[in-house]
């Protein structure tokens, strides 16, 4: 056994352990806390499977972004708790679920330790087709070329989630500001972690997109971290969520997917197919869908952890 | 001279997981949140800091070895802020008498 | 020979039980959102294995799996901000914070 | 190096997963975020060690990320325990 193993050991170990606590611990606050830990250390687990790009996703969404969505509800719903636990499923009922679940976990070990060897692989396939991407790393030439539909269809996902937070307002609230108007000390230590932390977090988060073409990195996830830092000066109170029915807003909103879109249509009559791109402009043409596509995933991602909209100006 | 710079590594990492063992206990032993909190200062801005020290010289190359820096710098950073904001919390929750 | 896609495999599984028995035995829907991200990044693990045992051509794993990973993280997460926006309204509507379809009236609710 | 660099990731992964156990005795919001706290910085170094330790220097940049967002999740936190406790999700910052 070598000390790789052993590390990969104590790893899945305190993952497994912050997964039982996350579903057992009584207080859904403690378990919002435990299921972000466990996030981190999923990161961690990427890495070990030697998936960096999605360490970082994972590190963005599952370490930080779910976690500040969940703690809120986990905030508003605390009363409610002790209510919801006297409802917990009897003795029976726990026991049959435990033996089914049971079960297909060791469906999926056996199926898990019984694949093929050698295994399956499209890499070689992705390998030689790069240069034609002009990009240097597979997972942004798979996200942004050769399954670039899987990533438009994403990202109206993305907007359709809002879409139906949004539709959960109030009438009279519709078109008004979401969450609530946080006011905080401007001179506070919170008001100056945000001024400190957030012009350093665009400038990383501009750096993971910029990176992307080569090394691990990509448009989400860096507006992933826009949109923490955007979060961050609202909740610092040094500014307010903006009103949604704000055209420059709304057109933030579809500008990513628009000009991906655009750009694949144009891509039938110079390129022959939808989402194709002409070789010689596959680099420009990728930066031009990924710069945009980088505000609009912000501003979405900023928008739905904000919530529905709930007051007028 | 690898062996030299070997020996910083194995030295100031052995130095950071110390400070985290000590943040640790300081969480589980210490009596009162305050107490506790001063113990995980330690294992934030010491711990973490000898770990990225030790693992300059292996970053491969003078950016990677500068985001290294950055990486502490920022959790020093929102580390320092969110101590006191915890502290706050615990106030609140355990005045002072 | 024990590598990480032999042991996080058995993660990833184990992960999709825990999940699976959170998502029924917790009667309150925040506790059922948790334990489906649960089995969903169990089910992400699976792909993740798979993607390092197709390693080749110089890369650590297969390009493709690990993409389709991403794409499901982004979409998982939508879901979750749409379920989540769900459970704050239901609760401001009803007070309630369970699925129950017959809930007591307020006035009997439990302290 | 390599198995030094994991031996120690290794043990600060068990020391700092010995401290969740503050969160799960509570008995305070504080000591909770604590515990949070201490995993986000544990968990940096523990993917710094680990990730450079088999030649990944490119952990260094989800390192960076890991760093901004475990920044917001705190205060996601804190600002939902101090709402929580008082009842109004627009808490006064009080110094």
């Amino acid at each position: 056994m070598t000390m790789a193993s052993l590390f990969d050991l104590a790893l899945a170990a305190a993952v497994l352990a912050l997964a039982w606590w996350t579903i057992s611990t009584r207080e859904a606050f403690a378990a919002v806390i435990d299921f972000v830990a466990y996030g981190l250390l999923l990161a961690l687990v990427w890495v070990r499977l030697g998936a960096v790009d999605v360490a970082l996703t994972e590190a963005a969404i599952g370490g930080g972004l779910t976690g500040g969505l969940l703690i809120g509800a986990a905030a508003r719903l605390r009363a409610t708790e002790a209510a919801a636990a006297a409802e917990r499923p009897g003795p029976a009922v726990r026991l049959i679920a435990a033996v089914g679940s049971a079960l297909i976990a060791a469906g999926l070990v056996a199926a898990v330790l019984s694949l093929p060897d050698p295994a399956p692989t499209l890499a070689p396939n992705a390998a030689a087709n790069l240069a034609a991407t002009g990009v240097g790393n597979p997972v942004t030439a798979v996200l942004m070329a050769f399954r670039a539909t899987d990533t438009v269809l994403e990202k109206v996902v993305l907007l359709l989630a809002l879409i139906g937070v949004w539709s959960l307002a109030a009438d009279r609230f519709w078109g008004g500001r979401p969450g609530p108007h946080h006011q905080a000390d401007p001179n506070g230590a919170l008001a100056f972690l945000a001024r400190l932390l957030s012009p350093l977090g665009i400038v990383i988060g501009a750096y993971v997109l910029w990176v992307s073409a080569d090394e691990p990195g990509g448009a989400f996830q860096g507006g992933t971290i826009l949109a923490a830092m955007w979060l961050l000066v609202m909740m610092a109170g040094l500014t307010d969520a903006p009103p949604l029915r704000r055209r420059w807003l709304r057109l933030l909103l579809i500008a990513g997917p628009a000009i991906f879109l655009a750009v694949g249509a144009a891509g039938l009559w110079l390129a022959g197919a939808f989402l194709a791109y002409p070789v010689a402009w596959a680099k420009p043409l990728i930066l031009l869908i990924e710069v945009p596509m980088m505000l609009t995933v912000a501003v979405t991602l900023g928008l739905l952890l904000a919530g529905p909209p709930r007051r007028l100006e | 001279m690898s062996g030299l710079i070997d020996l910083f590594t194995i030295v100031a990492v052995s130095a950071g997981a110390f400070f985290f063992l000590a943040g640790t206990v300081g969480l589980l032993r210490f009596p009162d949140a305050l107490t506790r909190l001063h113990a995980l200062t330690k294992a934030d801005n010491l711990g973490l800091g000898l770990v990225v020290l030790g693992l300059l010289p292996h970053a491969g190359g003078l950016l990677a070895a500068l985001k290294l820096v950055a990486v502490w710098l920022l959790v020093l950073l929102s580390g320092a802020t969110i101590s006191q904001l915890i502290a706050r919390v615990a106030r609140r929750e355990a005045p002072p008498s | 020979m024990l590598g990480p896609a032999h042991i996080f495999g058995v993660c990833g599984a184990a992960l999709v039980g825990f999940g699976l028995y959170g998502l029924i035995a917790s009667p309150a829907p925040l506790r059922k959102l948790l334990a489906f991200n649960l089995l969903g990044s169990g089910a992400f693990l699976l792909f993740g294995v798979a993607a390092r045992r197709g390693a080749a051509a110089g890369f650590p794993g297969d390009p493709i799996p690990q993409a389709l990973v991403i794409t499901g993280l982004v979409v998982a997460f939508s879901a979750t901000g749409l379920a989540v926006a769900l459970l704050v309204r239901q609760f401001e509507v009803s007070g309630a914070s369970t699925l129950r379809s017959d809930p007591p009236p307020p006035a009997d609710a439990e302290a | 190096m390599s198995t030094f660099l994991l031996a120690t990731a290794g043990l600060i992964l068990a020391m700092v997963a010995l401290a969740l156990l503050r969160i799960l005795r509570g008995p305070g919001d504080a000591d909770r975020l604590m515990a949070a706290q201490l995993l986000g910085t544990g968990g940096i170094a523990v993917l710094l060690l680990g990730g450079i330790g088999i030649g990944f220097a490119a952990v260094i940049d989800v390192g960076l990320t890991l760093a901004l967002l475990a920044a917001f999740a705190a205060v996601a936190f804190v600002k939902a325990a101090d709402a929580s406790r008082v009842g109004n999700a627009a808490v006064e910052d009080d110094r």
